[in-house]
């Protein structure tokens, strides 16, 4: 059966459910799928996890090395962020340089850490001016059945909760534990017709690419957001939203605690 | 490196942005930069449209509805829409390398994705309609002013379409909202939101686009959205009145 | 109507004028079309200028940083100049890497620049063999009605005159004027049959891209020349084409020294 | 420089690497390092596989039999193999670059070529295979871990083959050949033969990949094949457990 | 960056290059340098040339008649014609990086532009020719060596022409105009003005290529298009030669 | 007749005059083509030569410069291999950037240089951890009749012989010989059936691309092995190519002493 096919029957599944206020996979619609974190896989990084959220798997890699800090910042460690969507992770995925897709989910992720200065880059600087850490988070999806932007939001922070600056490898003292100092969450929703479903899985995609993604910080202030997907949205349903998406972020933001 | 070739948006040193309750540059809280915005500017495009937006200097210009190569792209029952924002290399302080970048690539589709939902996609089957928008001088809110300038050069093009989209950001400096932050507001801020709304029938009737980084409470955000959307009712009166005086210029023209 | 047949009618319609002795917009065979030079509109940008020949528009920026001098000329600035034929400009251009034609677009005019001398780039040193000034020429296409040569190595140099070196954001002493001291002029001509056009609209490259590019300075020297298009040049017609561009030229200059 | 982008393999300092007789993680010479296999690990690759050879940590996902794409690139009467070998950034103690450098795609293709007359292709006319492994943690033999990890993958994804290919490498060191070098056998040995061999009815038939660098004598690189003959009927063993696990899994889910 | 990978033409210091009214290699104003052609060295292409010009060494090669791919390349009423101007990295006193720069696209593209109207394409609909030539090392003037070799090429792979190119450069140095310039009169140089003729007939009929850069009076470029109009004659001679030796060859083979 | 049934025919033709155990050109299945060596032609490059090998034609450059060291070997210099095949050198081979079959020859060239130690790299330090020389060997093919790969190393190695440093040109004392020490010999053989062809013809690589190269220094060690192709390699037969190509090795390196 044709892909094309297959999809709008998954779609015509999903309308349907929903249509008795219900998803494929029995979750509520606010309900977000079972969450593991592992830590540390990668003892060649800095810093490392994997996220399981249902069936989707994403790895986040924190390489750290001396660099130059950007002339107006010169006291600052640098962040930068990179995702590769690899074509092991999806059969829609293509090898070959980022597409708009992967430049967008690095930079929404990207936004979260930065903008809730989840790291204290003051902390960063080895000389100002001249050298200061930059931190390197790579995100390497490995099964994208669905989400992978919260997947990877999570990835991501729960690696730099993990990282260890690696002084001591660059002859600069002694190495010492990345100071993180907030818990951005990243909260992403399927607008389908007049209701929403939280983390919604690649089956119910087939809807139609329709999201936004919340991410709010430990003090419950929304630090980044993107709508992605060609839709409209109604300003009712987008207060809604950040109701709903600041209050799952804290549900989850408790599994980070546990790190 | 490749991952590092962008404008990056690097949070600046405090700078006091509010003295004696007005902004920088005198505007009030809620006050719109000036705005200049003409359209048919460009003879080879369809459509096009120069708009300036306090120092930003953008020009927009829409090709189509017409062919679409290679032609596995196009798509048997409705346009394919493209949206492509380019900053000229001397835009910025620092020269900008031509091409597009990540910030680029990401404003392109966020951009493309406000216009698909409101252009009549469904009356041209396999055709292609393009969106460039080139920024010549930037200072902060080039998305804003772009997708501004877009709009009217869709309308010079005469694309139909479901609604106008007007767009504007809110940005919070120094713990107050105000709209329409300029480069030191947008870099010395607490928070950026742009917005892009649809307004139909002289009312504002949907968000097309919402972006947001640095650090709000959910009730500013609400707030912020207000605030946006009577900046926007601002900005579209303009908009229409670019066309109008288009028109206006046009029929004399012909007479 | 395909763009091909309309071509064809449009080709039929500049040779028939042309038997005549005519051109569609009824020019003379040797008249350039209006000028208008408008400088300074880009405050970022160290010089700019918008030209419109015509219908013809296009803007150029001038840009200038510190940099490495080149190791044979460790006493000189650095000219390097680009085009960009962005596809704001022409429904024929496409966004990506640049083509032939622009690179050959941004080399014809650098080669009237840098041949001219019109640069003192003796006076951009900063210290030899380290650090000299760089100056970014960037051509940008925004209206291509045809002879964006000349448009834009009109632009480029009038950028250049409007241009002031930013010494004092880079903390190296009071901003100056940009020594400028020739003033080249390129003046291309469409070859067609035995007669040839001066600065050719778009409409009148229908009939075959066979054009030549000459360059003067402000001493009446030859200081660049390009032939472009698959076509074969009678010795007697580039000799005669030598003389009118170089008069020509002379009637550009005058709205140069008005800068 | 492009033609520099790649973890080149340099000739570091001596250091011993036989001590008393031993290797320095304590392993025999002909010792394969400890290896972990699971079949199945992702939800959307038709078979995939996670496996741990020593510190190497890798993934690999088949897709297919399968379209083609774009159609030119269709092969009329067998199916057409991909095999893609790419680094995660993460992987190594540099931060490598993301994308493909020529190592890459060396190994890429000798990979390809080891598969392809084994894979029964022309069962799939028109049809694409694809092998696609991702070392998420790198310590010498990366290519030998991810030949097994695609063979184990392939059969998960039910791809029919004319034998197994279990791969593995055999050193020289302090003039001794050893079985699985590690990172400081293959930074610092003398010599690296990885080896891929088909495997059928439980014995070896043939060379499936070989390929060399260092100093060896005849006698030795013939000595190194016998060695990795041995290693890689224990890797078989252990390939098989992976996939029985598998099915017995499915077979207890299913009942 | 991008735009300054290339061979950039910086004027470099005064040099005195007419000493005793000789040039600094001892040629007369309008001496050749030694030239010597072979024609047909390689066995792959259709026809070859090898081509030495001064210091210059240079091999051309054509390939066509032949199919074109990809298939939306085709011409329906003519051959399309390729030109691919190429430097070994090894030509120039600093390595070059491998692969087309800004300059080398520029020379490929007014090399080829001087070959299709001489080219008979009309002979050939739907197919390619494709002339390709290596620069093995350089020493001014390239461009003019290349198209003389690649004319050379085109004979040997009897693709039928309207007539020969011939190349040659013109230069000013010291106030006085010389032909054919080596690499120091280019680099130290006034002005640089290289030609190419079509010659039928024995006699010069046009002009197929003509660029320059630097400063020269109207009349200067006169009189040097006289100079390369006689150098041009010369170096014909020694095409027609060097095809003449081949087919001698050949026949005598074939004997 | 189109290119395929051309080399079906080509094939046809190989394997039948194969079964008598005979070569098309008459050549013993273990007998190498003539081998010209011409050095020293690009006096532009440190170090160059031409190899004919029958009618393949590669030539390679060498060109040296000071450059950083890499800092796991601060001490020793640094080797480049880059190939580039040209589209001049076969109807084959096209423009772009260098596709996996030049990778892998650019590779294997360099590992049987590199591992036969061929070039004392120590002697190559100019200042410890900041400046040694770097290498650039540079691969052109001129024609591929078959077998590049043995040609361009063989190339490559000649070209080394013929090296001298240009210390003088860049103010670091006297220039001086590249100390070669060691000549590395590549032997490539096609794999049909049960036989094998030592150096093939391109005409003899219509029977399928399934070569081995095993490349033996001065104390016939090997120091690189490559087999490539899609097929099997049976042990006996590996075997007996490592003997042969040991063997054949000594007889190419006689020439190369010759230098």
């Amino acid at each position: 059966m044709s892909e094309e096919i297959l999809m709008d029957i998954k779609k015509d599944y999903v309308l349907s459910k929903l249509r008795d206020g219900e998803r494929i996979d029995g979750r509520r619609l606010d309900e977000i799928r079972p969450i593991e974190i592992e830590t540390n896989l990668i003892s060649k990084a800095e810093g490392s996890a994997l996220v399981r959220l249902g069936d989707t798997q994403v790895i986040v890699g924190v390489k750290m090395q001396p660099g130059e800090p950007f002339p107006d910042v010169p006291d600052r460690g640098v962040i930068i962020t990179n995702a590769e969507l690899v074509p092991l992770a999806s059969p829609t995925f293509e090898a070959g340089p980022p597409d708009e897709t992967s430049i967008e989910l690095a930079r929404v992720v990207d936004r979260g850490i930065r903008e809730s200065e989840a790291v204290d880059l003051t902390k960063l600087c080895i000389e100002e001016g001249e050298k200061v850490w930059m931190i390197f988070i790579d995100i390497h999806a490995l099964d994208d059945d669905g989400n992978l932007i919260d997947a990877s939001a999570l990835a991501a922070i729960s690696a730099l909760l993990n990282t260890t600056v690696p002084a001591e490898r660059f002859g600069l003292g002694d190495d010492f534990p990345l100071p993180v100092r907030n818990l951005p969450v990243a909260i992403t929703s399927l607008i389908v017709g007049e209701r929403y479903l939280i983390d919604p899985t690649r089956d119910e995609m087939s809807v139609g690419n329709r999201i936004i993604t919340i991410t709010s910080d430990k003090d419950n202030n929304i630090v980044a957001m993107q709508k992605s997907g060609s839709y409209l949205l109604s300003e009712q349903k987008f207060y809604e939203l950040i109701d709903v998406s600041v209050e799952k972020a804290k549900e989850v933001r408790e599994l980070l605690k546990e790190i | 490196m490749n991952e590092m070739d962008e404008d990056l948006e690097i949070k600046k040193e405090y700078i006091q942005l509010i003295v004696d309750g007005k902004r920088l540059d005198g505007r009030g809280f809620e006050e719109l930069r000036p705005i200049k915005i003409e359209a048919g500017v460009l003879k080879r495009a369809d459509g096009s449209c120069y708009l300036e937006m306090g120092r930003n200097k953008v020009v927009a210009a829409v090709y189509g509805p017409r062919e679409v190569h290679p032609r596995h792209m196009q798509e048997p029952s409705k346009a394919v829409v493209r949206y492509r924002y380019n900053m000229a290399p001397f835009s910025v302080e620092e020269r900008k390398r031509p091409g597009p970048d990540r910030r680029s690539v990401e404003i392109s589709k966020v951009s493309r994705e406000a216009y698909e939902p409101v252009i009549m996609k469904e009356l041209f089957p396999r055709s292609g309609i393009d969106i460039f928008v080139e920024v010549l001088q930037a200072d902060a809110g080039t998305r804003t002013a772009c997708l501004n300038a877009a709009t009217v050069a869709l309308v010079d093009a005469g694309i139909p379409m479901r609604g106008l989209i007007t767009s504007v950001a809110v940005a919070k400096v120094d713990g107050v909202l105000v709209l329409d932050p300029m480069k030191e507001e947008d870099n010395h801020g607490e928070a950026d939101v742009p917005f892009a709304f649809v307004i139909r029938n002289g009312r504002i009737e949907s968000i097309a686009l919402v972006q947001m980084d640095g650090k709000m409470t959910v009730e500013e955000m609400k707030k912020a959205t207000e605030m946006a959307k009577k900046g926007a009712m601002e900005i579209y009166a303009l908009q229409r009145e670019a066309i109008m005086k288009k028109y206006a210029a046009v029929e004399i023209e012909e007479e």
